[in-house]
């Protein structure tokens, strides 16, 4: 008898193994995923040092980042000081310790990714998202609504991105705050355009179809089903944003539209300050160079494995 | 007989596809040319400050303003760019003192010459090495041709241009640095390509020196669209090799060439050939950058002094520009479309 | 300029190796030598920083226009090859009458312009006239800088605020005189003849101008047709215009075979467009071109470690941190102003930031004009001192603006930004808050600095010719919001300056008001810095000018 | 039984995906079963139980990587999983032909009908250009498709799906196969249509002399079409017989339940349906006991003491996999 208990709770219990895997939801399977990616992993690692190096990077840096050491540096007879024990990565064009403006650096440069990012991903999310909206639960009207704001906003992503964010600087000035708002403003029609399609993508699933039938309220639908399932490519988008961001910004900077303030150094900034000394001091571009290149490859890679995880098309 | 009248019911739908969308880019236009003009307005400074020399006076300024019409309200202003843009007149450059129109002709040609060349090399590189991925998934090659185009999407533009230049123009001395020919090239100009030219007029030298002069900054240029096409059509062809048809060419024990070339790389072209529509706007950013950093004379370069000269006719002329060039793109991303994919044709 | 690249196959391998990329930059193989082939077909290629705005002279006020329109143009006065000090043009002599009202210019004999047409008279006063007779867009001064500021107005002025003509008339006596009548005597004369605005055109060429005309309509201010293409104009020089080929950003001139002196050393002389600093020296390196101007500090001992020529200008401009007085009630404070000067360690700036060769400013004119002092009040770097005043004059917690320029070079000014922070470190050492101001150089900054929108901000000048007038009076002639004082004595003594026709005697009144500005400080002046200019190994360079007025006709191949 | 050696004898076939940090997936273990020259075999069960990968390993579709295949199959006394990739290539198309469920996905969109059939013939019978075309448009008539010329020309989004069914049977017969394998080739079609296609098939097959391995899940296909049948449950054959017994007196329980589920005129009103509980989810690991146990009616401890072998408990050549076989009905239910 006591036998026969034993295997019938083994049965259960194998049968209900099976079925906590098969019933794992979408985002718990992307989760899993995600963990066994390497892609994922490097980028999560990346990510994290550099996120690290930007909250505590100012408390650390050695020195304050406009202490200048008179007399080392010499640019019109080529004497720049290299890595030694008390610069750890030796000084920039002007004295300054170039460790301390790495570490400053780091936070302006995730600042400006960070915020340039939400600024993108908010007012795209909420044009392409409105847009969306008005075109699968609007009727006519919502439809003419959404052409509308398709059409332009095809348009502006037909512009070349970095001549928009240039004129946007243009009107506004130098600033950190430039930067930032010129960098998120380029990103506003891909978050909507992306919203949009993949809200109207599920829009026309069936269990959207399926609630409309069963008389749930437009509204509800919208905030409770298609929303939050329309947003995970827009969270993969998010996070390869933000190395477009950090790209982008250091393109500006090569235009000279970069935040100039020296107290916040950014590292766009940097490598085009350490550009024209490269023959003589090439790490003096190097490292800031390699900061970026590294971050911007982190948050790809993340985002590159977060859309291979959430992708049905690309699981095999 | 069917046949011909068929052939010409395509070529009726192809035509009446460029009308419909030529009018509907009118309203889009109509309105993108109110906001930019609203908008150049609010600009600080104004083109004056930009034109007037350093020690001009308020009266010199006074004396611009109003020999433009810059005094006028708004939309006298705006109702006299309509009446010019409706004879085909684009304006006259602020800061040169010539024609948009002329401007843009002879800059344009260096720019399309350069965007082409770079789209050339990320297409021809970049189709068979994504395709390759693909078919290697997860061998070397595949890990190397994905972190490769990691690489060539995070490494800033004009970094990687300074780098190339650095090494290929300034230490090795293979390659020049600036420009888009030899100044002891006496190359007859015929429509503003050189390399075009050289080949139409026989003068291949000239042609030649062009190519050389255009690897540099176009393998710069190339570095984002070649890395976003390489994953594009790995992507594509992965999710193709996945597809059903690809099982039944292979149940009917086709050759793997058949297999590849006609059932796998022609489906998966469709998306990639819509991302290479879309790099249009890439190039162009990218362009303000490498025709910066190698003085290539170009649009590009001329467009980014025009904005911080607060060039409106050239701006204007631009955006209005632009847009055409989204409806042309478009256009034949739609053609090249149907001529892949059937699918397409009938609707 | 011939370079040889027979390794085109080698360039696709160059392709491959891309990956050296990352290791193989600080190789430190130099290829300066690269075009040693150059003599070949003889043209010599000059890397300019921007286009010409026109080809014709006298509607510019810009460098890059002039430097290419000087090789084309010839004025009636010259200067010495190397120096600042004036002789004859295509006038072998000029002499004026006592009150300095009348200006009489002998003509060089056989010279003939670029269209056969020979220099007479008639063919100076033809030019003098037109310019005086301008009306309509001519008169702004955005097309008659140079004409308003050396002539005053026009015969009809449009426009109440353009000031009063003092050009009288033109007169030629016979073939080879002009004479040329000012109602004012002026300290502009007979340096301003020498400007490169009055080179002389052909008699032809101003007839086919006339039926081209400058407009406004539109948005913006044409230049007229003839001043936009080769063809038309003509002129004396050593080379004439072959093409202007906007498409590329080249200018090619020629050697004029029939020049009334030495011809040219180079069949060809191209004037190759390179808007970006680092481009043109890497143009230069890599053996694209021959030469380029306004060398960064950095690239000097770079370039000429690696064996290229970067001949030594004398100094010949100045580089100044303006004050606005009436932005900020404490500036109007001389303690103040006092502090600043002493606060700041101008040494250091011209020893690690400024090219080699230069010197740290005394006075607002460098050391080679006539009427320098050298008896004007110093003010040594001293940081104690200055918080000692800043105390005294109960500014301790004294906060300014500081506005600098971007994305510019200006001859006296390489790399602003880097300039302003090395000074905004000095300021922060005394206890001043420096509050920056960042701004595009054109149209922002020099708008904003001209309106007075600035406490501080850094600001240079080359002079034109050598005369002092041209330094201080630039400044200190009357209120100007950009220094934002009224000093009623020193705008008198710059005006007795000016009017004084007796050059010993203007020398004095020059050297009395540097001591006077120096007392005064209006501002603080810097540094008095040569700016570079680099060729390559294999060409004789031309004698190079402290008014940057090369002149390439000397240039040749080795 | 016929005395000729069986054209296809599957032995033992084994199917394992194994994938990165995950655990392995046996989707086939162990399926063992004939199929004879000339005739109709069936296998038959649910989504999921394997069939489609069994037809896919035979073919050699089965992706290299993350898949491991054991067992043998032989064809003509050649074991198929034992061929190099080449040979297989010559073997597919000619002599070993597949049908496919999803006509409208199996077509290339993008390739005219003519030259996916014509691809065929040039391949392995070498035709050409208008021959190859001529061929074609025979082989097209002959399944049914009429105006075939002009449909050579179209492409698959203009056809109807009983068409692109037929179309995609004429490049499967194009070079007269020893073996036709069909995967659910009607499942996604009309009713009306399933029945030509049926008939087309089975008309074919006979003209022919191919043998027919029918892979489906419809018990209906299976009656009107089958010489034999073997029934497929988690990855395993458990019931084998010819198709008259086993309609007779279906003996493994799932067999029993599959027979079950069909809903039947003759049956009175209102009795209910006996559909199978749970679904192919609940199961468990052969090695532990019948995978069939958890949702299984007539269950017991027994059931799970390992894998059960394959017996014939009550006729001979009738193969039932179960230590409780259903008893054969009465005489009244068998002639169904």
């Amino acid at each position: 008898m006591s036998t026969k208990t034993a295997k019938i709770d083994r049965l259960a219990e194998l049968t209900a193994q099976r079925e906590s895997a098969g019933g794992a939801s979408l985002w718990t399977e992307a989760l899993r995923r995600l963990r066994s990616s390497k892609m994922a992993i490097i980028g999560a690692v990346v990510i994290g040092v550099f996120v690290l190096l930007a909250i505590v990077g100012p408390w650390i840096a050695p020195y304050n980042p406009l202490q200048q050491w008179r007399g080392e540096v010499f640019i019109n007879q080529n004497i720049f000081v290299g890595s030694r024990s008390e610069n750890w990565l030796g000084l920039d064009h002007l004295g300054r310790d170039q460790l301390s403006r790495m570490l400053v650096g780091a936070r302006q440069t995730l600042l400006v990714g960070v915020v340039a990012t939400l600024l993108g991903f908010t007012v795209g999310a909420l044009i392409g998202g409105l847009s969306g909206a008005a075109l699968a639960f609007g009727g006519k009207t919502g439809q003419r609504i959404d052409t509308a704001v398709m059409r332009f906003i095809d348009m502006v992503l037909a512009l070349p991105s970095l001549l928009l964010a240039v004129s946007i600087a243009a009107i506004m000035g130098q600033s950190l705050t430039t930067v930032m708002i010129a960098v998120g403003v380029v990103q506003i029609p891909v978050f909507a355009r992306l919203l949009r399609g993949s809200m109207l993508a599920q829009a026309g699933s069936d269990y959207v179809l399926a609630a409309r039938s069963l008389g749930v309220r437009r509204r509800r639908i919208v905030t409770a089903h298609v929303l939050p399932n329309s947003l995970g490519p827009v969270i993969v988008q998010a996070t390869l944003a933000l190395a477009t961001a950090i790209i982008e910004a250091a393109a500006l900077s090569y235009l000279g539209l970069g935040n100039p303030d020296a107290a916040q150094p950014e590292w766009g900034v940097m490598l085009v300050q350490a550009q024209p000394y490269f023959d003589h001091a090439p790490m003096m571009a190097l490292y800031p160079a390699l900061g970026i290149i590294i971050t911007a490859l982190g948050f790809t890679l993340l985002g590159e494995a977060m859309r291979e995880a959430l992708d049905p098309k690309l699981r095999s | 007989m069917s046949s011909v009248k068929q052939e010409r019911g395509v070529d009726l739908k192809v035509l009446r596809l460029i009308v419909r969308r030529l009018l509907q880019l009118i309203p889009t236009l109509a309105g993108l040319s109110v906001l930019l003009f609203l908008w150049l307005n609010r600009l600080p400074g104004g083109p004056t400050a930009a034109l007037l020399g350093e020690r001009a006076t308020e009266a010199d300024r006074r004396q611009i303003e109003a020999a433009l019409g810059l005094d006028q309200p708004v939309w006298v202003q705006y109702g006299r760019f309509l009446r010019r843009l409706a004879e085909l007149d684009l304006g006259t450059s602020v800061q040169t003192g010539r024609p948009v129109w002329e401007e843009f002709t002879t800059r344009f040609p260096a720019t399309v010459e350069l965007g082409l060349t770079a789209l050339l090399i990320a297409v021809v590189i970049g189709i068979p090495l994504g395709y390759l991925a693909a078919a290697r998934r997860g061998t070397w090659l595949d890990v190397g041709a994905v972190s490769g185009s990691l690489l060539g999407i995070c490494i800033p533009v004009f970094f990687l241009a300074f780098l190339l230049k650095s090494v290929f123009a300034v230490n090795l001395g293979w390659l020049p640095s600036v420009g888009r020919q030899s100044n002891d090239i006496n190359a007859t100009e015929v429509t503003g390509f050189r390399v075009l030219d050289g080949i139409l007029t026989g003068e291949f030298d000239a042609s030649w020196d062009a190519i050389v002069h255009l690897v540099l900054p176009a393998l710069a240029l190339a570095s984002i669209p070649l890395a976003i096409i390489v994953r594009m059509t790995r992507a594509s062809v992965l999710e193709v090799l996945g597809e059903d048809y690809v099982r039944t060419a292979e149940s009917k024990g086709l050759r793997r060439q058949v297999v590849r070339a006609r059932h796998v790389l022609r489906n998966a072209l469709l998306p990639v050939v819509t991302t290479i529509g879309l790099l249009t706007g890439q190039l162009l950013s990218g362009a303000v950058l490498t025709e910066s950093v190698f003085a290539f004379n170009g649009i590009g370069n001329f467009l980014r002094t025009a904005i911080d000269g607060r060039d409106y006719p050239v701006l204007m002329g631009f955006i209005m520009f632009i847009a055409l060039l989204y409806v042309v793109i478009n256009l034949l991303v739609d053609l090249a479309y149907s001529l892949i994919d059937p699918r397409v044709r009938v609707h | 300029m011939s370079i040889a690249r027979p390794k085109a196959v080698r360039t696709l391998a160059a392709i491959a190796a891309i990956g050296v990329i990352a290791t193989g930059c600080s190789s430190d193989r130099d290829n300066g030598g690269d075009s040693g082939g150059s003599g070949s077909t003889g043209t010599f290629v000059f890397g300019a920083a921007g286009d010409p705005a026109s080809l014709d002279p006298s509607l510019a006020s810009d460098g890059e226009t002039f430097r290419v329109t000087r090789q084309v143009f010839e004025t009636l006065i010259d200067h010495k090859p190397g120096t600042s000090e004036l002789e004859g043009g295509l006038a072998e002599t000029w002499e004026s009458n006592d009150t300095g009202t009348e200006w009489t210019f002998n003509l060089r004999d056989g010279v003939t312009f670029h269209d056969g047409s020979d220099l007479t008279g008639e063919v100076v006063c033809a030019n003098f006239d037109r310019w005086y007779n301008w009306s309509g867009t001519y008169q702004n001064t955005t097309l008659s800088y140079y004409w308003q500021t050396i002539f005053g107005g026009f015969a009809n002025n449009e426009n109440d605020e353009t000031p009063e003509a003092n050009y009288v008339g033109c007169t030629a006596p016979d073939e080879l005189t002009a004479v040329i009548e000012v109602a004012q005597p002026s300290a502009n004369y007979p340096g301003g003849f020498s400007l490169a605005a009055f080179g002389i055109h052909s008699g032809p060429a101003l007839e086919a101008y006339a039926e081209d005309d400058a407009s406004g309509e539109g948005d913006a201010i044409t230049f007229p047709g003839y001043s936009q293409e080769a063809g038309t104009v003509a002129g004396t020089g050593a080379f004439k215009v072959d093409g202007w080929n906007k498409g590329n950003g080249e200018v090619s001139l020629s050697r004029f075979d029939d020049y009334w002196g030495e011809t040219a050393g180079v069949e060809k002389l191209v004037f190759q467009t390179i808007p970006e600093e680092s481009a043109r020296r890497q143009a230069l390196q890599s053996g694209d071109i021959h030469g380029y101007d306004l060398v960064a500090p950095a690239d000097v001992k770079t370039l000429s470690d690696a064996g290229f020529q970067v001949p030594t200008r004398d100094v010949f401009n100045i580089f100044y941190l303006g004050i606005t007085q009436d932005s900020n009630p404490a500036l109007e404070n001389l303690d103040v102003r006092t502090a600043i000067a002493h606060a700041l360690d101008r040494q250091n700036l011209v020893d690690t930031q400024l090219p080699e060769g230069g010197v740290v400013a005394t006075q607002f004119m460098p050391d080679t004009v006539a009427g320098y002092s050298d008896n004007v009040t110093t003010y040594d770097y001293d940081p104690e001192l200055a918080q000692q005043l800043l105390a005294d004059a109960g500014e301790e917690n004294l906060t300014l603006t500081f506005c600098y320029p971007t994305e510019v070079t200006r001859p006296y000014m390489p790399s602003p930004a880097d300039l302003y922070e090395v000074m905004r470190a000095d300021l922060e050492a005394v206890g001043i808050t420096v509050q920056p101001k960042a701004l595009k150089w054109n149209p922002d900054y020099t708008e904003v600095t001209r309106d007075g929108g600035c406490n501080l901000y850094l600001l240079g000048w080359t002079g034109d010719f050598n005369d002092g007038y041209n330094f201080l009076g630039t400044w200190f002639a009357n209120y100007q919001k950009e220094w934002g004082f009224e000093n009623e004595e020193l705008f008198d003594l710059l005006e007795r300056a000016s009017t004084e026709p007796d050059v010993e005697a203007r020398v004095a009144l020059y050297e009395e008001a540097n001591e006077f500005v120096m007392d005064f400080l209006p501002g603080v002046p810097i540094s008095s810095s040569p700016p570079s200019i680099a060729f390559s190994a294999d060409v004789n360079p031309p004698t190079v000018s402290p008014l940057t007025q090369e002149v390439f006709a000397e240039a040749s191949f080795k | 039984m016929s005395p000729q050696p069986p054209l296809l004898s599957v032995e033992d076939l084994t199917v394992t995906f194994t994938g990165r940090g995950r655990t392995d997936v046996r989707a086939v273990s162990g399926v063992s079963f004939d199929v004879a020259q000339g005739q109709v075999t069936g296998l038959v069960g649910e989504s999921g139980c394997g069939k489609s990968v069994t037809s896919l390993a035979l073919m050699g579709l089965l992706p290299k990587k993350g898949v491991t295949v054991g067992g043998h199959a032989y064809f003509d006394g050649t074991d198929l999983l034992g061929l190099g990739r080449e040979q297989l290539r010559d073997l597919r198309g000619s002599k070993l032909a597949m049908i496919f469920q999803d006509p409208l996905s199996s077509l290339n969109p993008v390739i005219p009908i003519g030259l996916q059939v014509t691809e065929i013939l040039t391949r392995h019978r070498g035709l050409r250009g208008d021959a190859a075309r001529k061929e074609a448009a025979l082989l097209l008539e002959r399944v049914g498709i009429p105006d075939p010329t002009r449909r050579l020309k179209e492409y698959p989004h203009q056809l109807s799906g009983g068409m692109r069914q037929r179309a995609l049977i004429a490049m499967a017969v194009a070079c007269a196969p020893r073996l036709l394998i069909a995967d659910e080739p009607t499942t996604a079609l009309d009713v009306t249509i399933q029945a030509q296609i049926l008939e087309l098939l089975k008309e074919l097959v006979d003209q022919q002399g191919t043998a027919l391995l029918m892979i489906t899940h419809d018990m209906g296909v299976v009656a009107g079409l089958c010489d034999r049948v073997n029934v497929l449950y988690a990855g395993k054959v458990v019931e084998a017989a010819e198709r008259k017994p086993l309609f007779a007196a279906p003996t493994h329980p799932y067999a029993h339940g599959l027979l079950g589920s069909i809903p039947r005129l003759d049956a009175p009103r209102g009795e209910p349906l006996n559909p199978i509980r749970g679904s192919i989810q609940d199961t468990i690991a052969w090695s532990e006991g019948c995978a069939f146990a958890p949702r299984c009616d007539f269950y017991s401890e027994r059931c799970l003491s390992g894998t059960p072998e394959l017996t014939e408990p009550h006729t001979a050549g009738h193969r039932v996999r179960c230590v409780h076989p259903v008893a054969p009905p009465s005489k009244e239910g068998a002639d169904r």
